[in-house]
């Protein structure tokens, strides 16, 4: 069974430094709020794993957690760029920003490999781009059976997984539903599970379109209300869309970045 | 150029028209899903909207803020996680038409979204990266570009190849056992460009309405060919131009 | 967008002679009145496929519809063995079956790989059995970033595959809930696809744990109420778990097989 | 043997005791599902049952007709897909203990539910088949089998092997790379067998209550090592009885 923790201890046992660490979400239940946790406790040299890496990521980055970045899509969603993820990358500010890329189904391959405890998936995939160039981890498979040659990918195990859900029992049991993106594949993907809730209640009332993760395949838990602002949590909040067009200023100039990473995460309090 | 409508609002028109209705589009954030969301808000009520979130058969009454807007999931006839709608849906070829904006795209159709100048490891400028385009490019049965025309985005060759279209011209997506027939159309602000049957080079087909083939040429930053028989497509329609602003004024209402 | 047919008309499109047939369904919504359909129009040397052959597999084998059975467990749910298999793989009655025999690991991964686009998957599994020796569909492959030795399975692409579900809407989206085992790969699987429904409807209210399949992806859709009996299907019926244990005895000696048939099958009208 | 209990109630009593509360167990239908479900309604209540069709942490109040009952999904926390279920449930080894039956079983623990006589295209009895047994065996952190005693079911070598046990002898696990411990111990209407630590041969380490060594032998196909220290079970609990009982009528009100 999950523990339920706080969400400082949870970030505190379960993301070290020199983590391999996903925060996965695909633009709803974003766990911003474990995201400024990992700034707050001064993480470093991390890896950060994300299909999508949008502003907790360019957020993570800028406070100078992250040392490599593996990513299929790095944007502010339906806004546009990430300054601080720009940054790093072409001016190594605040150090330098490794990368491993891939497309959004070789990502999701790997998740997928990774929760089902094989080394590497299948799919069609990267071909006649240039993208298997840079990492070892897209190479040829030929099938043993029509000797077709396709795409192989190395699974992906983070170190820990952390995402936001709407609800979870008292057992740990954790219920999300909406967009549910590649959550699952990361959480069992991973060594260790930490996840974000809205609210912890005593019984989970089916949902449709739920996606349940039992509790005993999750190392963790925390109640976090609001833990996905300015992302939406479906049935809880809506989107902050303001904030997403306010961060493409934000994050553009380092100073402001700083300014505002000390004032709306350093010295707010975990919420939980 | 007609003040009663933008050179945007002429692309958007144009790229929905490609749109065929009771086809099923995997849909990009952007430019292609405000133009696909109008075709569907117009003359193809019933185009199948897949977004890569997941969502299949969306049906927005507003434009999404993201391809993760609840809308769609609200609205979608079904939800599914991300690997299933690349595995399942986008690889098998199920799905008519890939609908891919680019920050570059080359003379054969292959787009870059991924850096600009420099060299990968030290690029001029860094771009978002691959998404779903890759495969969306290889698998859907073709594909429509939309994108705005000027010779730092329409360039001879890609700076990198984020999503393969015609490569270096005839047959190489057999070659690579590509199952889509790639690049169909290309629409821009200024015009539409097809690939030439022979060669696959990207040609100029049809101007919009009071735009020259010479201001296309300047746009472009490849000897641009033009097509024997070159059209003049029609103006937005009144319906098209009022469908497509109350779409606009849903997501500034958003914002 | 799915057809909407009656089931006589269904079968007798899109199952034809020598078909590789799937009719999938975990105990829960088997597609009995399907079955008895291709029955009753006299389809002969198909290939039937299923991870869990049960009594309408029997009644299809000991009928002389099938040539050759490709599957992972064979029985009658709960109860114990199925007569006309046995009889038909012992003592070739009413004609010899060729077997492929698979794990239910194995046969799933093979769907998946069909619904994938995909020739094969890479699964853990039939390590140190007799299985592999017995068919060509099951190989080994090599991981191309550790070396290791994995299973391949070749991907299964029925011609047609058949299913029932508790719902449609006049569009054909198809909607089901409770255990829904592999059917959703094994339409998507296939070429073409009949789904017998409970009940077509205007309007498919979202149901916790529903499966939805889009009618673009759905070939034709027959409303057939009580379509799954004996099995059952969840908010419409129950188990008719008398009927199971009856059939130990029907299936047993082959003039009341016979008898039985005639009488519940071939003289029954199609339920639509 | 005594009045108030049945070899079968011993045996069933004997396999549910076997599982730890806490812990996940994979379940098949008849012997293995009643066991399971009479740990969770006795000594161990947070068990998670985990059944073939998708049903993860089901709590049935009932015996379930089949791995398909509608109980199971009504009371499981969690309903996947059968791909799911084996792919990122079983293979990943999350699953503690997989509890099996067989129709043979032999010396080294292998598991056979195929064919049995004859040869494999023309076999003497043509049994249900693998199921999802053979990566049960492979993938759980180890293999609990409970099956009734006698000479044609406990053989010197199973006629073919569905299930892998340990092979052939030592290190044959480890060799071929599966992942889990394999067959821990095997409950029988007789006894208990647990695989000796050096050879991996089963070998009688428990009677239940009013067995003798050679009742055992006799109803075993090989010459059956006995444990230096062999013990004898205790009997069915009044309440381990009662549940059990409780359990058994719910199955045949089903009927």
């Amino acid at each position: 069974m999950a523990k339920l923790v706080s969400l400082s201890d949870g970030v505190a046992d379960l993301v070290r430094d020199g983590d391999v660490v996903a925060l996965e979400g695909f633009t709803h239940l974003i766990p911003f709020a474990a995201g400024h946790e990992i700034i707050r406790q001064g993480r470093r040299d991390l890896t950060l794993v994300r299909m999508t890496p949008d502003v907790i990521y360019d957020q993570l980055i800028g406070a100078g957690c992250a040392r490599r970045l593996v990513f299929s899509w790095g944007g502010n969603p339906g806004v546009g760029s990430l300054h601080r993820f720009r940054d790093a990358v072409q001016n190594s500010w605040p150090g330098p920003l490794e990368l491993e890329e891939h497309s959004h189904a070789g990502m999701a391959n790997r998740y997928v490999a990774g929760a089902s405890g094989l080394p590497f998936a299948v799919l069609r995939g990267y071909t006649g781009t240039d993208l298997p160039r840079h990492t070892t981890n897209i190479r040829t498979i030929t099938c043993p059976f029509t000797g077709q040659t396709l795409t192989a990918v190395a699974a992906l195990r983070p170190d820990v997984t952390v995402v936001h859900a709407q609800r979870a029992d008292r057992a740990g049991n954790v219920q999300m539903w909406g967009i549910t993106g590649v959550q699952k594949e990361a959480v069992l993907a991973a060594h260790r599970s930490l996840v974000t809730v809205e609210e912890i209640v005593d019984e989970l009332d089916p949902v449709p379109g739920q996606v349940v993760l039992p509790g005993w395949a999750v190392t963790a838990v925390a109640e976090v209300p609001g833990g996905a602002h300015p992302s939406y949590a479906q049935g809880y909040s809506v989107r902050d869309n303001a904030f997403y067009i306010e961060w493409d200023e934000i994050g553009r100039d380092r100073d402001t970045f700083r300014t505002w990473i000390a004032r709306h995460v350093l010295k707010a309090e975990a919420s939980a | 150029m007609s003040a009663d409508y933008t050179a945007d609002e002429m692309m958007t028109v144009a790229a929905a028209r490609q749109l065929r209705d009771g086809t099923a589009c995997f849909v990009g954030i952007g430019l292609p899903s405000t133009a696909a969301n109008l075709a569907r808000a117009s003359h193809a009520p019933n185009l199948v909207l897949i977004y890569e979130s997941g969502c299949l058969g969306a049906k927005p009454d507003r434009l999404p803020l993201s391809i993760g807007d609840g809308v769609l999931a609200d609205t979608a006839d079904a939800v599914v996680s991300v690997p299933e709608v690349f595995n399942y849906w986008l690889q098998p070829g199920r799905i008519d038409v890939g609908f891919l904006g680019a920050a570059q795209l080359d003379r054969y159709g292959n787009l870059n979204t991924t850096v600009i100048g420099g060299d990968y490891d030290d690029p001029g400028v860094r771009l978002p990266g691959a998404g779903g385009a890759p495969e969306i490019a290889a698998s859907c049965g073709e594909v429509v570009v939309i994108v705005r025309q000027n010779p730092r985005t329409f360039v001879e060759r890609v700076d990198f190849v984020t999503s393969f279209g015609y490569g270096s011209g005839p047959g190489e997506r057999r070659r690579l056992g590509l199952p889509g027939a790639g690049p169909r159309v290309v629409i821009t602000d200024l015009g539409v460009l097809e690939p030439d049957p022979v060669t696959c080079e990207l040609t100029l087909t049809r101007l919009h309405p009071g735009v020259t083939v010479e201001q296309v040429r300047a746009a472009t930053g490849w000897d641009l060919a033009v097509a024997e028989r070159l059209t003049t497509g029609e103006p937005p329609t009144r319906r098209e131009l009022t469908v497509l602003r109350a779409l606009e004024a849903t997501k500034r209402a958003a914002g």
